[in-house]
């Protein structure tokens, strides 16, 4: 193995930690603990993107970090421990998979992912390369929390999880896109959330709740 | 078409139109004779048809001209029937206007006018009398035409004339087809002229009457014409009957008034025997109920289907 | 240049001074005022692609090629027609009650930002930038579905906000595996996602990468375009909305979606020399062609109905662009053009059809012809265009779709002809009592805006019997494009 | 928007110019026929495959057959249309016109894309008309059904169109002549276009549509779908099996002759049981429709055979018949529709004695009652006559089976004109002769001037057709040239006598038959008028002195019905109430409904619906299903890629 250099390791420690925070966001059913976890992995994001920046003297990368600094570990989670607080939903409901269950295809998902991005790995120039499996692996653990989910507020912080699996390859491992790009990306983002929070008020309005199975009415099935 | 040949055609149409009244008297008469009963006089069909020209007619009220044009034109339908069966010679000039096929419609097209004139009354017997006359038709008129198939088969050709210059040319050969297509041609004409077993002429039963449902409104001329169209139908008949099966005697090649004449003897022969048959089987046989006549003409129907697929079977 | 900037920027700044106009009479107005000059600055940019041919501009990042010139000119004039449908249609809902002016505001702000997206999507030769305008878009969209703020329309809301967030997220993924692939050609800076650059390079690009990346796209830009399996957002979002904004759905998004996705095609095609590619892109059109055909015999709600309907033939042209070859896609580019045409203006008679019956339930809604000839014809004549039935262009590019799946692949063809006659039993056994018949609504005093929807359907008639030879030419060289 | 009374004049006067250009269609079509054909490219359509278009003999006539009915039938509908029929009458006339352009431009396209624009477009329009009177949820469901099947059998053409390109591409027809099909394909062509095109034509089992779409149209429109459109399908089917497709196989023949002749029983059953009088003619439109087809059958029998006189003669009574149809079936729904406005009644339950009333009608829908049942020297004889005599000089035939078929088929074809004969006694019988069922029908009118110069035009054509078959004949074999490479038209047996194979062989002369009958007629009258008396009474019927009768006694059309019914009872799927005799109202009531729609569309309808719901249960409502199908789907994904 050729010799890496201390920047690069210490991504793939947060790449690590990030894998990891992924694991514990989908075995936790406290939502509370849920939105902690969530700032924790912001923070590890925010952390990298940082490195990254530093390392490759993208300026434009401090940016980003910044931004997620602020979206992902400060307000989102101010507003979401508000939000729960308001709405007293303390508990998820278990889903369509028990905990253990899901683990157990997390860890296969994994396994997936880390076998997918193999090849291209070998390929990639950059030193940060193997995070992309990692961020490969969070994005499906996200995306697996998500389908598990019975409640609103889990379910936006997959979805939350998912877009910190992205930015983490899309800065880490790829050592950022172009910067137009990126601040588009921002910037729908902060939408999104914007309009998320708005959705959550209405929801509540309507429904006086946060369960999904509220909004289940709209199918083709019997 | 030359003179001569208009001459024997126009002959062979008077001596069908003179003989097919007494073929009618002959047969009632055979048939009396074999029921042990006392015979009617052999020409009072005649005497029948000229009483009714002389009457005054009746026409109901309700009556469209169809009624009345009716007879006339199933009158004319079967005369120029019987100048076309060769009867008494095969190279006639009208034997070409039609073949058997469209004597075949010929024929339909008396019945339905007969029909539609039926109905045009609006009465109750009437249009019964017709919806049966129809619905004996449905099936008699394709087993006539199988029948006739089955003989053009054998000679080439669905003209009369040519199935007869035939069928006498060659040696006496029997032809299985033909013995099928025989026994539907006898079928089918028992029904055809209201005979029993399908249709008793001598009836006025009304629910068992068939053409005599029909005609009833009749009266005088037109009563009169139906009469003689119906004997005509009857003549016809036999002669298609006796060119199928005896096609011996028949004036063939040139056909002048004297062959013609020639063959009258023969024809009038033959036509007695005709007749004497006709009046055995309606002697042997019982009149069946009105929805046995569809077996009856479908096995008819059948053994014509048969005999053709007989004659393709065995060649000819 | 100017043209450009002036197709993107015209959307911008109506979308902020309808946020300021507000609830004004004048903002209805104002609307198709914007819209009117986007379709014109569209048509001066058509003009000039026309005499000047390809543009490249600020510094790349803009572009116009024969593959998006008539998408641009379509979404300007698909924009403008439904802003002149929404004016009356919105003012009536207003006067129902189902909207305050505050809405209103929201709505024709949204509007004109969702315009922007669908134009910046379709010239932005940025992959990224692209991305970015199909998030826009599904974000501006889900605050105008949410309009009506029912609990259904929040179900629907949410079930597209969520299921297409999750999906471009998945685009995202593609397009950073895109850029990891392309970087190491085009260096980090510049040109590494823009599509031209890529395009040009597109041979050399890493081929496991990108195929890797295609399925991430797919999958991404798939759920906007309503892919089976990923389409469930689709009818909710339809039929829950307001009317203009289904039309605009059906006929802007999912084809934007759609070209993105072709985009993505075009690239990875090159990159990987196989048929991988086509053979998902005719995988995934056939599959959604064929379920979309069984669920349309289900459907209750009318706008439902037609949101199946575009399921339907989003698959047809992706399946066309999966058989691939000039023939195909052509047919595919030609399908796109018409069935937004046609699918807008169906949308806009059912739109005024379900206001005239006060029901948006097609057993709610009887007698159209009696009610409103205008609407009954149009929605009539639209559904039988939407069918597939001659004159209608949709019918032309069908033709020509089928002809070339006989070809190419024959044994498709049963099952596409299978579904397209599921499909018309299903739809028009619903709309011919919708159309035809007794009228069981009373009258409603309001005259519809019927011109969008018979100028659409004029169109569509045009296209099915004759192809202006610069449109011709353009799907010919698009269609080259696509390979 | 103009006034209806505006648009009724507009309307009287653009019908009555359709009509002109109908004739002129049928003038150039008349010139066309001998012509080398003429072809011609539109520049529309897609830009690979402009708008070809070609006339030559086969499209010729079938172009003469339009003009010549629609001649009429525009002559008919200007009289016809009131402003109170529902539809505007400006709409009503756009749609018509559309329609028969459409039918024009199906017979001259000639590639398959102008092909099934205008294949469609003509669906369509017809559909409009059929579903004129659409507040009437029978109608519309007719209408549904017609452009259902009618949409599904485009869809078979279609495919037929892709399989006969053969892989290059071009879907010109000239291009298509020249393809080889290679192995099963052109088989799987001639049973697309039989599909395809039977569909349209109201072959067995796709017939369903047509007695319900033919009643529910107004009368012209029937008349233009029974007597044109149909034949459009004729002319598709012929035009790809004998044109398109280079050699045929002896079974497609075979398929096509028993098809034709099944449907043309079963048409012809059905007829006799209906008890619409619209109704009956179109189940006799499916029965005539059969004959047709079995005529192509056999001609494509005999042509793969070699026999080429003998394919001449049945592609000569199949051209001939559809001609005839055109004819005499447009006369009928004619007079179906002028006893429909003078008496606003269909149901033949509730007709009779018009004859009485609407003279002019009843008289010369006689001419097409007789012509349609096939009766000398009518039109309709001629072309049974020439496919009976087709069948009859089957030399033996190389296969055994088709030996024993085409005696079979014959005595079908037989059975089925002798029961055309029966419905149509019972259909004149009913509707103009007896008395009237209801009292209102003695307010009804005879037709217009306009109406009936156009039933005089029609039944001058079944009279002319029936009496000139030589000259007729003449003028088809430019078709029989084209197509199978024969002619039937022997100038040596003069121009009255019709013997297309040998003088000795078969002939006939309707000319002979028809002077002959009228000669002796009229001696007939004169002679008993001269030698006794012509003295004539009234008085009431007789009636085997039966007192009291009213119309109630009269057969009704479901007693005329009734012996077929009974006989063949099992084709039918009988619904029968029976009064029992304690009722107070007691009501008879008797359905007779076809197998098919119980045996065949409601379990494909089942089956699709069965599917549907299968399909629907994927959307349960719940997001998180939903993500798990993108997720599986990412997955399976990103599995085939890795």
């Amino acid at each position: 193995m050729t010799h890496v250099p201390l920047w690069a390791q210490l991504i793939n420690v947060l790449a690590a930690l990030l894998l990891l925070l992924a694991f514990a966001m989908l075995a936790q059913r406290r939502v509370l603990t849920l939105i902690n976890l969530f700032a924790a992995q912001g923070f590890a994001l925010a952390c990298s993107t940082a490195i990254v920046a530093w390392a490759t003297g993208q300026a434009h990368l401090y940016g980003s970090a910044a931004l997620t600094l602020l979206l992902k570990v400060i307000l989102l989670p101010w507003l979401l421990h508000r939000l729960i607080r308001r709405l007293d939903v303390r508990w998820d409901i278990e889903g369509l998979l028990n905990i253990p269950t899901t683990m157990l295809i997390g860890i296969v998902l994994v396994v997936f992912a880390f076998n997918l991005a193999s090849p291209i790995e070998q390929l990639a120039s950059t030193i940060t390369r193997s995070t992309l499996g990692i961020a490969m692996a969070s994005v499906m653990l996200a995306f697996l929390m998500m389908i598990t989910r019975r409640k609103a507020i889990p379910q936006v912080i997959g979805f939350l999880a998912m877009e910190n699996g992205l930015f983490f390859a899309a800065t880490s491992a790829t050592y950022g896109m172009p910067m137009v790009v990126e601040l588009g990306i921002a910037l729908d983002v902060l939408v999104g959330m914007l309009i998320l929070g708005v959705f959550f008020f209405q929801i509540r309005e309507q429904f006086d709740s946060l369960d999904l199975k509220h909004l289940e009415k709209l199918k083709e099935g019997e | 078409m030359n003179a001569s040949g208009f001459l024997s055609q126009l002959l062979q149409l008077g001596i069908a139109l003179l003989l097919a009244p007494l073929l009618v008297g002959w047969v009632n008469q055979c048939r009396a004779w074999l029921q042990n009963k006392s015979a009617p006089p052999l020409l009072l069909p005649y005497r029948t048809i000229r009483k009714l020209f002389l009457k005054d007619a009746v026409v109901a009220a309700t009556a469209s001209p169809m009624f009345r044009i009716a007879p006339y034109v199933v009158f004319a339908a079967m005369a120029l029937a019987a100048a076309i069966v060769p009867s008494l010679a095969t190279d006639l000039p009208f034997g070409r206007a039609a073949d058997a096929i469209a004597l075949v419609g010929l024929f339909a097209l008396a019945r339905v006018f007969l029909a539609l004139a039926a109905m045009d009354l609006g009465t109750a017997f009437g249009t019964m009398g017709a919806r049966r006359e129809m619905f004996v038709g449905f099936l008699a008129e394709p087993a006539l035409l199988m029948v006739l198939f089955t003989a053009s088969l054998i000679s080439g050709s669905t003209l009369l004339p040519t199935i007869v210059d035939t069928l006498a040319q060659r040696d006496l050969a029997i032809y299985p087809s033909l013995a099928f297509a025989g026994v539907a041609f006898t079928m089918v004409s028992l029904a055809e002229n209201a005979r029993i077993p399908v249709d008793n002429p001598a009836t006025h039963l009304e629910l068992t009457m068939i053409h005599e449902a029909m005609v009833l409104e009749y009266s005088a001329r037109h009563l009169a014409l139906i009469e003689w169209a119906a004997a005509l139908k009857l003549f016809n008949y036999s002669c298609i009957g006796l060119a199928l099966f005896l096609p011996f005697g028949i004036a063939r090649g040139s056909a002048d008034a004297a062959a013609i004449l020639g063959a009258t003897p023969v024809l009038i022969a033959k036509l007695a025997l005709g007749g004497l048959a006709l009046a055995l089987i309606e002697t042997l046989s019982a009149k069946m109920r009105i929805f046995r006549a569809p077996e009856f003409l479908g096995t008819a129907f059948l053994l014509g289907v048969l005999g053709m697929l007989v004659n393709l079977l065995l060649g000819s | 240049m100017i043209e450009t900037l002036a197709v993107l920027s015209l959307p911008v700044a109506g979308a902020l001074l309808l946020a300021v106009v507000g609830e004004r009479a004048a903002a209805s107005r104002l609307n198709v005022a914007v819209s009117l000059l986007t379709w014109l600055a569209s048509l001066a940019l058509t003009s000039k692609f026309v005499r000047d041919g390809p543009l490249l501009v600020v510094d790349k990042l803009f572009f116009v090629d024969s593959f998006n010139v008539f998408l641009v000119a379509l979404t300007a004039f698909v924009g403008l027609t439904t802003a002149i449908f929404s004016r009356p249609y919105m003012q009536i809902e207003r006067d129902h009650g189902r909207l305050t002016a505050g809405r209103l505001r929201l709505y024709h702000s949204m509007f004109q930002v969702f315009n922007f997206t669908m134009l910046l999507a379709l010239l932005s030769n940025n992959m990224g930038i692209l991305w970015v305008a199909l998030e826009a878009a599904t974000l501006a969209t889900v605050l105008l579905v949410s309009l009506y703020r029912t609990p259904a329309s929040l179900e629907a809301a949410w079930k597209y906000f969520i299921l297409c967030g999750v999906g471009i997220a998945q685009a995202l993924f593609g397009t950073i595996l895109l850029y990891f692939a392309a970087e190491k050609l085009l260096g980090a800076e510049g040109g590494a996602l823009l599509w031209t650059e890529l395009n040009a390079v597109k041979a050399n690009l890493e081929p496991t990468v990108l195929s890797l990346a295609f399925v991430f796209l797919l999958v991404g830009y798939g759920t906007k375009v309503g892919l089976v399996p990923l389409h469930n957002w689709l009818p909710d979002a339809h039929a829950e909305g307001p009317t203009p904004v289904s039309a605009v759905l059906s006929g802007l998004l999912l084809n934007v979606a759609l070209y993105a996705v072709i985009r993505c095609k075009i690239l990875v095609e090159g990159s990987l020399q196989t048929s991988f590619a086509r053979d998902l892109l005719m995988g995934f059109g056939l599959l959604s062609l064929v379920v979309a055909a069984f669920l349309l015999s289900r459907q209750k709600d009318v706008k439902r109905l037609f949101a199946y309907s575009s399921i339907e033939h989003m698959g047809i042209i992706t399946f066309a662009f999966g058989i691939g070859g000039p023939i195909a896609n052509f047919a595919g580019l030609l399908h796109m053009t018409v069935h937004s045409l046609t699918k807008s203006a169906i949308f806009f008679a059912v739109g005024h059809a379900a206001q005239k019956a006060g029901s948006q339930l097609i057993d709610g809604i009887r007698g159209l012809i009696t009610l409103s000839p205008a609407i009954g014809w149009g929605l009539a004549l639209g559904s039988l265009a939407i069918l597939g039935v001659p004159p209608f262009g949709v019918f032309a590019s069908e033709f020509l779709i089928l002809t070339s799946a006989m070809r190419e692949h024959p044994w498709t063809t049963p099952l596409l002809l299978f579904s397209l006659a599921v499909a018309f039993a299903a739809v028009f056994a619903k709309v011919q009592p919708m159309v035809f018949g007794e009228a069981t609504a009373p009258r409603v005093p309001h005259r519809p805006a019927m011109t969008p929807v018979f100028v659409h359907l004029g169109l569509v008639l045009l296209l099915g019997i004759w192809i202006p030879p610069f449109l011709a030419s353009w799907y010919r060289q698009a269609a080259k494009l696509i390979g | 928007m103009a006034r209806p009374r505006n648009l009724f004049y507009v309307g009287r006067v653009l019908f009555s110019a359709g009509a002109l250009v109908g004739l002129l269609l049928a003038a150039v079509a008349l010139v066309g026929m001998n012509q080398v054909p003429h072809t011609a490219v539109l520049p529309l359509g897609l830009p690979d495959l402009p708008f070809h278009l070609r006339l030559d003999a086969l499209s010729a006539f079938f172009l003469l057959l339009l003009g010549a009915a629609a001649a009429g039938i525009s002559i008919f509908s200007a009289g016809y249309f009131r402003a109170s029929d529902g539809a505007a009458p400006g709409l009503l006339c756009l749609q018509y016109h559309t329609f028969l352009a459409a039918m024009a431009f199906v017979l001259i396209a000639d590639d398959a894309f102008v092909f099934m624009i205008a294949w469609e477009t003509m669906a369509l329009a017809s559909f409009f008309l059929v579903t004129t009177d659409h507040r009437l949820p029978e109608i519309r469901r007719a209408g549904f059904l017609y452009l259902l099947i009618a949409h599904i059998g485009a869809l078979s053409i279609l495919l037929c169109f892709g399989v006969l390109q053969g892989g290059n591409g071009d879907y010109t027809f000239g291009s298509m002549r020249s393809a080889s099909l290679r192995g099963a394909w052109p088989s799987i062509a001639f049973l697309l276009a039989l599909a395809g095109f039977g569909a349209k034509a109201g072959l067995l089992p796709l017939h369903v549509w047509l007695p319900e779409a033919h009643p529910a149209a107004p009368s012209p429109v029937s008349a233009l779908m029974s007597g044109v459109m149909l034949k459009t399908a004729i002319y598709g089917l012929l035009r790809v099996t004998f044109d398109l497709l280079q050699g045929q196989l002896w079974w497609w023949g075979a398929i096509a002759l028993v098809l034709g002749l099944v449907t043309a029983l079963f048409g012809v059953l059905f007829a006799t049981v209906q008890t619409d009088m619209k109704r009956l003619l179109a189940y006799s439109s499916i029965e005539n429709i059969g004959i047709i087809v079995a005529g192509i059958g056999l001609a494509i029998l005999f042509k793969t055979y070699g026999k080429t006189l003998l394919a001449a003669i049945a592609l000569t009574a199949a051209l001939y018949h559809s001609l005839n149809h055109a004819f005499f079936k447009s006369l009928l729904f004619l007079a179906t529709g002028s006893v429909l406005h003078a008496t606003k009644e269909r149901s033949l339950g509730k007709l009779g004695g018009l004859i009485h009333r609407m003279p002019w009608v009843a008289w010369l829908a006689l001419i097409g009652t007789l012509a349609i049942a096939g009766l000398p020297p009518l039109n309709g004889f001629v072309s049974e006559w020439l496919l009976l005599q087709a069948f009859l000089f089957t030399p033996s035939l190389p296969q055994s089976f088709i030996n024993m078929l085409v005696p079979l088929a014959a005595a079908a074809l037989v059975l089925a004109v002798a029961l055309a004969a029966y419905v149509m006694v019972k259909f004149y019988g009913v509707v103009f002769l007896g008395r009237p069922r209801e009292p209102n029908l003695a307010y009804a009118r005879d037709a217009g001037r306009l109406e009936r110069v156009a039933l005089v035009w029609l039944a001058a054509g079944c009279v002319l057709l029936g009496l000139f078959p030589v000259q007729v004949i003449a003028l088809l074999d430019a078709v029989n040239v084209l197509l199978i490479g024969a002619t039937v038209y022997r100038p040596e047996a003069g121009w009255w006598l019709l013997a297309p194979i040998a003088a000795d062989r078969a002939s006939y002369s309707p000319a002979i038959v028809l002077v002959v009958t009228v000669v002796v007629l009229l001696l007939t009258i004169q002679v008993v008028h001269r030698l006794y008396h012509g003295r004539l009474r009234r008085g009431p019927a007789w009636d085997c002195g039966f007192p009291s009768q009213t119309s109630r006694m009269q057969d009704t059309a479901e007693g005329f019905g009734q012996p077929i019914r009974q006989i063949f009872e099992q084709f039918f799927r009988i619904e029968r109430v029976l009064p029992t005799p304690f009722d107070a109202e007691p009501r008879y009531y008797v359905k007779a409904e076809d197998h098919f729609w119980y045996w065949l569309y409601l379990p494909i309808a089942r089956a699709v619906d069965w599917a549907a719901r299968r399909v629907g249960a994927i959307q349960q409502g719940r997001i998180s299903i939903y993500l798990m199908y993108s997720f599986l789907t990412l997955l399976a994904l990103l599995y085939f890629v890795g």
